[in-house]
């Protein structure tokens, strides 16, 4: 198991290596500049821009100096935001995507687990059909529309939550809610698939024979077995979340992370870019890992290997 | 029956799973080859490694180790793709379960004709059609049945269908594994008689693995008792059960219920103790044609009880 | 208790003669074959929510390809009355260039569910095959695919769509090749988990003695059996491509405006909830239909194709 | 004044009166709120009110602030600004060394100030800039603690505008030579000379600015506590406008969405100020069809612009028919270059085009027009593609690309017609002519140039008298209008929504709101 | 021994499928007493684990509809229980073991816990209580270890380790009836042998009584006081076990006693096989369903189903052979054979 974990990280140290190299040259070979915008000033000035972050280093020394930031973990300062590190602005940005994130994986694990469960159980009844549209709604209305909807109608109408903003509980509700509907819905046709599958299982059979009850049966023996696939799919889903959504942070006027990963890169912040791509391939290839444990943990039959027996 | 002519010998072989710290040992060194046209029957234990065996000889598995050779060439060996796919239709095998090894989303047609397609063995659509109606045929089914999907067809056509894919590639050696512990009696009948008929009409050798020694006895020529991996006794079938040496299998065959009430209630089992095998342990040929795996000194012991 | 012996009438000793096997009147009560697919058919035939799945997405095609001809007016015609709501003339009332948002809902029609259609073959074809073959093939091959499929996803898409924006025309290709990068990554990775489980089937081992490669293998065996979750999975993809669409659109990798999509609209419509809610409200409820649909066939298929539902 | 008392019951619990607090929206973080390196609207409206320059605006007027005095020699080249006693934030007097030091650190290569241009008016500060000259020839001298002496290179009739400009705000000496990340976070270090201080600011979420105790003019500033919020969104913010979370919604905060006009014109709360900033859609004059100059008038005739306002922009801009707005000094009237939509003219301009360049017939031109991302430029394009569609039959295909991208193509003129928007940073006609000035100037994008255009635009440097440097900035205004290497289509206006407790709260032209005039009643 | 535990009376059981109605229990009657065990044989398809998944209420619905008849268990019916109330005898009162026990088994929970699960669930005992008993079980089963073993997933047993906790499970209430469907098919003969003993000395210990499907007829004649021949979802004989071995009377009993080889079987001999395959249960034949396979078949049987006759008290077969029309037909020579050498080999012993 550790020989397996070191394994993945050696992987892992390569993945980024490659991610980090993709997005520099990505990165120098789009258009455009930190400085750009549509007044432009004398090509001096731009020169002692240049020179003040490194840009007028060759590529390779430029790519050199990235690489080596990234083992220090020291992205340097942002070229728009002025005299702010990149790692600043992910430790300001980050805790703030990483509660909302928490709280709409919560909600929407439990609203998805508990839909799915549900259309299961009525297979092709009344109520499967009712849990598969409200699941096919969530898939179907994307998060702006969503949260429009939800600012308009909660919070202006009924005045139930603040419109916008950040300042404690009340106020992550909503974009909460906005995030974790669409992801309700993808949870809840997965589960609702896969504990079709269980519920026909041998296993199943033998707990009702038993005399245990549906819902025992259910939380006891079912859902863990289901929740496989849904753990799949959770771990890098729960990756994007935690490192913040731009469009609801910036419909929500919410101080996460998720507004750098497109900000920088309209900004060409370049050092801003390297610093939330690194951060976030390490957070998702973390996720995929624990995923990979967890299905050890969920099902004792899955051995952990590296390389093939076949 | 060529009993000059070894088609398949196996030495050594071994197979083991999981972590090589803590392997676990499915196959633990086995030796024995069979004739060209007989039927080596292998028997044993749930979980003794007669299904690892009959896998790591088609190469299923990456084998830890010890050689299978066929028909004079070492199987695991073998890196030209030609002669690779050479050996693949020279050595076939009918799975345990007759339903899982079928794919539910092919017809029979279908499932027979998957080796040809694979290797490219027709030069038309018509000649193909010819030959799967033609090995429908050689297993009792028809024509109108290529259409169908197994789960159209009951538990003794389906194992037909997989018998008339193993011959579809017209091997001379066919592992059948379990071929009938999941079928009930009278299409295990049906099941045995057509493997008997297709011995003889198409000079073929089996390795029969099963548990049911009353079966294996009477398609058997040879038998082999595995237990924990490794082969304890191996003789003529009669040999076998009427002087078992072992004493493994000498539970094994009072283990075998008698369909007679009576006879069935009287029946006494000999319970069988492990006896551990250092690792003096071999094999051993205290008759002719008939070994024993154990020290010299069990064997003595055991040959003398049989004789008893 | 047992029945018992009772005294049968009308029997005649001549019924009693021996008349032996008669095996060809067996074959003739037996069920007549019906294939595989046709079984799948008249199952799905039964499940009334897929089939009206298939009317819907049949009207909505039909819609999409007669409306935009038909009507009085086109998508682009910009007739002076701005954000009017819905009437007797506009029948989803006008946009915020005065055009018919009716036409132009079903001329956007086109586009999306082309979109839609392409990201699910992308997902079959990429996504179905890189799960298919990592999940086949396993240990360094499977570790090494997966983790290019991290890679992919770790990549600014963003920076990525710009890249192409830079080196392409805008307009449907580099849009299909944006959906390619990254549409299929999901796909992959649940059919790879899909695969891992059948492979070890026995029917694949089978095919494996008759020496059958792994092309072979993924073709005959995986897919078919897999279709059940791939077919799940698309009807998820099919949403998220139409939006993506829009975004791309946005950035200036896909269509050219005024070419309506339900996603554009959607998104458009959007800037317009106070003034003009019906802006948004038609796209994006034919929007979800159209994925209600999907999913109702989705669903029946599944079943349909489901074989601990097969007799 | 007499709110100050009733907000200090307002504490012990009176309800009818209000706190002396505002509450705002921003579009984002301010990307820098150091006056010598922003360059953005954002962190102007925090800087205009934290920091105070030599002059300010106050309505469209400009008045000394920091300086008590100035006095201009007569050829117009020396400044000589005596200083008004005030004091920094941190009790420091404010000198004229704080801003010798802000000006010549702006000016100072390796800070790579973007906006050191700005400062180019002053004698040498350009050559110093690019590192032609020293620091000691720039024209920026110290007399005493309270003079400032400054030397320009040529008569600038706008200095005095520049003066109230960002760029121009001194810096705590003292302060940010201890400590040069004085400007990161609110704090100590963060010393300002302007009516509110820097009360907090956490980044990405929100700033709140507290009245100064020590600026000046104390006395006249109302406001106790501004509270701003960085809200992204348009339409978030004009809801949160409705849900009375914010007490005002505009220019330079943040925009009101489209969507909310209508609501807000019903209600009546909408307040329209001209704007000197203008919407162009460029032509790249070396491009194949529209090097020529009648299918480029054709073009620019052929809009609609009175209805493109009234339906699609909504924010009652009025039809550009000119180059500089009508917010600017002296441009005030309509300088009749040409009509709105004038479909005739337009026409006779395609034939002659046309004929000029062989072409036969309208549809056979295809013209490209490109914008960068956003639904407003969408529609506008939209709008105007169908404009010429209908009146001149000639087909556009519309291209948006990401904003950079854009931005790539136009300065590589690989487009053919393009949308740009110019603000002025200063209130003079210059600014929105001085880019035409030669085809290699970076701001151009067109390809244009007119060598007698170039001259008059000279020339009205050099001019002294206000009147006759109008005059020469008209008729290069006229020049290039006959050209028409660029569109006008419309001056933009600033739209703002307040609640009615909030007063004097209104943009300038430039955009600016300086909160020191503001009230909550 | 006498008193009746489970009457089944005129059992119908059918699924709803897409390609049409499927009758897979066409009208079963039987009873068991207490202390007894009833072998049900027949071949694959002819509902013998729907029927006893019936007596369960283990049916899925849909697809299946308990067409008709009655189950009653101590007099009481069960088919209109509610869920609620049938989770209180299954597993109690009635407990099964299934036809497959190597999927039966939940992969990601502890074997002990799954035990211990219907001892919470049915006794009134603390948890600790629970899982002394719950070793108790593994080590009557026959578990080595089973302290060790308690905590350990099935993936960890042996396949006969791991039906045998699966009868474990069935035990642990200590039911009143136990059903055990196919329960060593995939053991071999060694393994089977030590759990019929089991099964066998749990029953003389607490008076069970056991329904045992199975198709070989070898643990049939080890295991059963009573058997029950089933053919397209209809019991065609029923017996005790010796009525069934040595007098069995329905065509298709023949059948399956004369396609079992024995260790005596000659190898070149050819094994009997019944000929032709089962009939499709959506549309029954008319008539017996076995005639169409039946070599002694009687123009009647194509027409008119066969009642049950009754040989003696109690034997009874569904044959138009017992009628006194029928033309008298013995049975089959191989059959007979084997009687007579197994009569002589039980002498010897004896
Ligand atoms: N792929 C595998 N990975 C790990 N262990 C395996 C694998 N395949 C088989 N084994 C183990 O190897 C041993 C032998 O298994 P095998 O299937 O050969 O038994 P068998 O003799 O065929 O038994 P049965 O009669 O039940 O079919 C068992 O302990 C089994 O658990
Ligand atoms: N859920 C179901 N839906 C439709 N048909 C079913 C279902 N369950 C069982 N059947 C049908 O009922 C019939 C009887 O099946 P059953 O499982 O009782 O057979 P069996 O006698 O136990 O056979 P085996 O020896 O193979 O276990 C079969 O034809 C089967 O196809
Ligand atoms: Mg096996
Ligand atoms: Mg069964």
């Amino acid at each position: 198991m550790l020989k397996y974990i070191l394994k993945r990280i050696v992987l892992m140290f390569i993945a980024l290596l490659i991610i980090i190299t993709a997005t520099f040259f990505l990165m120098k070979a789009a258009p455009g500049n930190p400085f750009a915008s549509e007044k432009d000033f004398p090509p001096e000035i731009e020169a002692n821009l240049r020179a003040k972050y490194g840009l007028d280093n060759p590529w390779y020394i430029q790519y050199k100096d990235y690489l080596l930031n990234t083992l220090t973990f020291d992205f340097g300062e942002s070229m728009k935001y002025k005299n702010r590190s990149t790692n600043d602005i992910i430790a300001d940005g980050f805790p703030v995507s990483l509660s909302l994130g928490l709280e709409a994986m919560f909600l929407a694990v439990g609203i998805g687990v508990l839909l799915g469960i549900i259309a299961a159980l009525y297979h092709n009844r009344v109520i499967d059909y009712f849990a598969t549209t409200i699941a096919v709604l969530g898939i179907s209305i994307p998060s702006f529309v969503m949260a429009g909807l939800m600012q308009y109608f909660i919070s202006l109408k009924l005045g139930l939550f603040p419109v916008a903003g950040w300042n404690g509980f009340k106020y992550s509700v909503l974009p909460a809610l906005a995030i974790a509907l669409t992801h309700a819905g993808y949870i809840a046709k997965l589960v609702r698939s896969s504990m079709l599958e269980q519920n026909n299982s041998e296993y199943v059979k033998l707990a009702r024979a038993k005399g245990l009850g549906k819902w025992t049966i259910t939380f006891k023996h079912t859902l863990r077995n289901a929740l496989m696939p849904v753990i799949t799919y959770l771990g890098p889903l729960t990756a994007g979340v935690v490192t913040g959504s731009f469009v609801i942070e910036q419909i929500f006027a919410i101080p996460g992370l998720g507004r750098h990963f497109v900000q920088s890169i309209t900004n060409r912040d370049y050092t801003v870019i390297m610093g939330t791509t690194v951060f976030y391939a390490i957070i998702l290839m973390l996720a995929v890992l624990i995923v990979d444990i967890l299905y050890t943990i969920i099902d004792p039959r899955i051995k952990l290997k590296g390389g093939a027996k076949k | 029956m060529n009993k000059e002519n070894k088609i398949l010998e196996v030495k050594n072989l071994t197979q083991y799973f999981g972590s090589p710290s803590n392997p676990i040992k499915a196959v633990d060194g086995i030796s024995f080859h069979i004739f060209e046209g007989e039927t080596l029957g292998l028997v044993g234990e749930s979980g003794c490694g007669k299904s690892t065996t009959g896998r790591s000889i088609i190469g299923l598995y990456n084998i830890t180790g010890g050689e299978v050779i066929f028909k004079g060439k070492n199987v695991h060996q073998i890196k030209s793709k030609k002669e690779q796919k050479q050996l693949k239709r020279e050595i076939q095998m009918i799975f345990q379960d007759p339903y899982a090894s079928l794919n539910p989303r092919m017809t029979a047609g279908e499932i027979i004709s998957e080796g040809f397609d694979i290797h490219g063995l027709y030069k038309n659509k018509a000649e193909r059609q010819e030959k799967i109606i033609s090995l429908l045929e050689a297993v009792g089914l028809n024509r109108e049945h290529m259409t169908r999907y197994p789960h159209e067809f009951s538990g003794g056509q389906r194992q037909r269908i997989g018998i008339a894919r193993a011959l579809s590639l017209d091997p001379s050696f066919i592992i059948a594994d379990e071929p009938i512990s999941a079928l009930d009696v009278s299409i295990q009948a049906q099941v045995v008689n057509l493997l008997k008929d297709l011995q003889k009409e198409r000079n073929l050798t089996y390795l029969f693995i099963a548990h049911d020694l009353s079966m294996v006895k009477y398609i058997s020529d040879r038998i082999a008792v595995m237990y924990r991996g490794k082969i304890m006794e191996l003789g003529d079938a009669d040999e076998i059960y009427n002087n078992p040496i072992h004493p493994y299998t000498k539970s094994l065959l009072s283990a075998v219920p008698l369909p007679d009430p009576i006879l069935e209630r009287k029946r006494k089992r000999i319970p069988y103790v492990h006896e551990e095998t250092p690792d003096t342990a071999k094999m051993h040929e205290p008759l002719p044609n008939h070994f024993v795996y154990g020290t010299d000194e069990q064997v003595n012991k055991w040959v003398k009880q049989a004789k008893l | 208790m047992v029945k018992q012996h009772e005294t049968t009438n009308n029997l005649t000793p001549e019924m009693f003669t021996v008349v032996g096997t008669r095996l060809e009147e067996g074959d003739k009560l037996a069920k007549k074959p019906v294939s595989f697919w046709k079984e799948v058919f008249l199952r799905f035939n039964q499940n009334k929510l897929a089939v009206t799945g298939v009317i819907i997405l049949f009207l909505i095609t039909l819609f999409a390809i007669f409306v935009p001809e038909l009507s009085q007016y086109s998508y682009r015609d910009q007739l002076g009355v701005y954000n009017a709501a819905p009437s007797k003339e506009h029948w989803f009332g006008t946009d915020d260039l005065g055009r018919d948002i009716f036409v132009r809902v079903w001329f956007g029609a086109r586009i999306s569910l082309f979109i839609g259609i392409t990201a699910a073959i992308i997902d079959l074809i990429i996504g179905v095959l890189w799960g298919s073959i990592s999940g086949l093939i396993g240990g360094r091959v499977d570790d090494i695919m997966m983790r290019i499929v991290d890679i992919l996803s770790a990549i600014p898409y963003l920076l990525v769509v710009i890249i192409l924006l830079v080196v392409m025309e805008q307009g449907l290709l580099p849009m299909i090749i944006a959906l390619s990068i990254t549409g299929w990554i999901n796909m992959a990775r649940i059919v790879r988990g899909e695969v891992l489980s059948i492979k070890n089937r026995e029917f694949v081992l089978a095919s494996r003695t008759l020496g059958a490669r792994n092309w072979h293998l993924i073709i005959r065996h995986i897919i078919p059996n897999a279709l059940g979750a791939i077919l799940v999975t698309m009807t998820l993809t099919i949403p998220s491509a139409i939006f993506t669409e829009s975004f791309l659109s946005f950035l200036g990798l896909g269509v050219n405006q005024p070419i309506a999509s339900w996603g554009t609209m959607a998104s458009e419509g959007m800037g317009g909830l106070r003034v003009a809610p019906w802006r948004l409200f038609f796209p994006a409820f034919l929007i979800s239909l159209t994925i209600f649909a999907f999913n109702a066939v989705g669903d029946g298929l599944r079943d349909a194709l489901d074989p601990k539902l097969r007799k | 004044s007499g709110s100050k008392e009733e907000n200090k019951n307002e504490g012990e619990g009176k309800e009818t009166s209000r706190s002396k607090e505002l509450n705002l929206v921003i579009t984002s973080e301010p990307p820098s709120l150091h006056p010598g390196l922003a360059t953005d609207s954002t962190s102007s409206a925090i800087l205009n009110n934290v920091f105070e320059g030599l002059t300010t605006r106050q309505g469209d007027e400009i008045v000394n602030a920091a300086a008590e005095d100035i006095s201009i020699s007569d050829d117009q080249i020396t400044y000589t600004i005596k200083l008004r006693d005030a004091k920094w934030s941190n009790g420091d007097p404010v000198t004229a060394y704080d801003f010798e030091y802000a000006w010549k650190w702006v000016l100072n290569p390796e800070n790579a100030s973007e906006y050191a241009s700005m400062l180019y008016p002053i004698k040498n500060a350009e050559a110093y800039n690019k590192g032609k000259a020293k620091v000691e020839d720039v024209g920026i001298k110290v007399e005493d603690d309270k003079t400032l002496v400054v030397t320009l290179e040529q008569p600038t009739p706008y200095f005095l505008e520049m003066l109230a400009f960002k760029t121009y705000f001194p810096v705590n000496k003292n302060v940010a030579e201890k400590n040069p990340k004085w400007y990161t976070e609110a704090g100590e270090d963060y010393v300002t000379n302007g009516p509110f201080l820097l009360d907090s600011w956490n980044h990405n979420k929100d700033i709140t600015l507290k009245k100064n105790p020590d600026y000046w003019d104390a006395a006249n500033v109302a406001l106790e506590k501004v509270n701003i919020t960085m809200v992204e969104s348009e339409q978030t913010a004009a809801t949160m406008f409705d849900n009375g979370e914010i007490d005002f919604l505009g220019s330079p905060f943040q925009t009101v969405a489209l969507d909310a006009i209508d609501q807000y014109k019903s209600e009546g709360i909408l307040k329209i100020k001209d704007y000197a900033a203008i919407y162009v859609y460029k032509f790249n004059t070396t491009d194949e069809i529209l090097k020529n100059k009648n299918i480029r008038r054709a073009l620019a005739l052929a809009i609609d612009r009175q209805s493109l306002i009234d339906n699609i922009t909504k924010g009652e801009q009025k039809p550009a028919l000119g180059m500089v707005p009508v917010a600017i000094k002296g441009f005030e009237e309509d300088r009749g270059y040409f009509k709105d939509n004038d479909v005739e003219e337009a026409k006779k301009a395609l034939e002659q085009g046309m004929k000029e360049l062989g072409i036969s017939k309208p549809e056979d031109i295809n013209i490209t027009i490109s914008f960068n991302t956003s639904e407003a430029h969408a529609a506008i394009a939209q709008f105007i593609q169908e404009n010429w569609r209908k009146n001149l039959g000639i087909n556009a295909t519309l291209d948006n690309s990401e904003w950079q991208v854009y931005l790539d193509k136009l300065s590589n003129l690989d487009y053919q017609v393009g949308r740009l928007g110019w603000i002025a940073d200063y209130n003079d006609a210059y600014t929105f002519l001085e880019q035409y000035d030669s085809a290699q100037n970076g701001n151009n994008d067109t390809g244009w140039e007119n060598p007698e255009y170039t001259r008059l635009l000279r020339e009205s440097n050099k001019e002294t008298d206000p009147e006759k440097r109008l005059e020469l900035l008209k008729q290069a205004e006229a020049i290039i209008i006959e050209e028409m290497p660029v569109a006008p289509i419309y001056y933009y206006t600033n739209l703002s929504v307040a609640k009615d407790y909030v007063k004097n709260m209104e943009t300038d032209i430039l955009g600016n709101i300086y909160l020191k005039y503001v009230d909550v009643e | 021994m006498n008193k009746p535990l489970l009457e089944v009376k005129n059992l119908k059981i059918n699924f709803k499928t897409y390609a049409g109605l499927v009758q897979a229990v066409r009208g079963v009657d039987f009873t068991l007493y207490e202390g007894e065990t009833l072998a049900i044989v027949g071949e694959s398809g002819s509902g013998k684990s729907v029927t006893t998944n019936a007596i369960m209420k283990l049916i899925p619905q849909p697809p299946g509809i308990y067409a008709d008849g009655q189950i009653l268990f101590e007099g009481k019916d069960l088919i209109p229980l509610s869920d609620k109330e049938m989770s209180k005898i299954r597993g109690n009162e009635i407990a099964m073991i299934f036809q497959d026990p190597m999927t039966a088994l939940n992969p990601t929970i502890r074997v002990g816990k799954q035990i211990m699960e219907v001892i919470l669930k049915h006794k009134k005992v603390s948890k600790q209580e629970a899982k002394e008993r719950a070793i108790e079980l593994l080590r009557q089963v026959g578990i080595p270890m089973p302290e060790k073993r308690f905590s350990q997933y099935p993936h960890e047993f042996s396949g006969g380790m791991r039906q045998r906790v699966v009868i474990a499970i069935a035990l642990a209430a200590d039911p009143k009836l136990l059903i055990a469907d196919e329960p060593t098919t995939a053991l071999d003969v060694t393994i089977q042998a030590q759990i019929l003993e089991l099964l066998k000395e749990l029953q003389k210990k607490h008076k069970t009584s056991i329904i045992f499907i199975t198709h070989d007829l070898g643990v049939v004649a080890n295991v059963a006081d009573r058997v029950a021949v089933m053919y397209a979802g209809q019991i065609v004989e029923y017996g005790t076990v010796n009525d069934i071995f040595y007098n069995p009377k329905h065509p298709y009993t023949w059948g399956l006693l004369g396609s079992m080889p024995d260790l005596n079987n000659k190898s070149d001999e050819r094994l009997y096989a019944i000929p032709g395959s089962p009939p499709d249960l959506t549309n029954p034949p008319k008539g017996d369903a076995f005639a169409p396979r039946n070599k002694y078949a009687l123009a009647i049987d194509f027409e008119k189903e066969p009642p049950m006759f009754k040989v003696s008290d109690t034997h009874y077969a569904k044959t138009w052979l017992l009628h006194e029309y029928a033309p008298k037909i013995n049975i089959p020579e191989p059959i007979v054979r084997r009687m007579e050498r197994y009569k002589k080999e039980a002498g010897l012993g004896e």
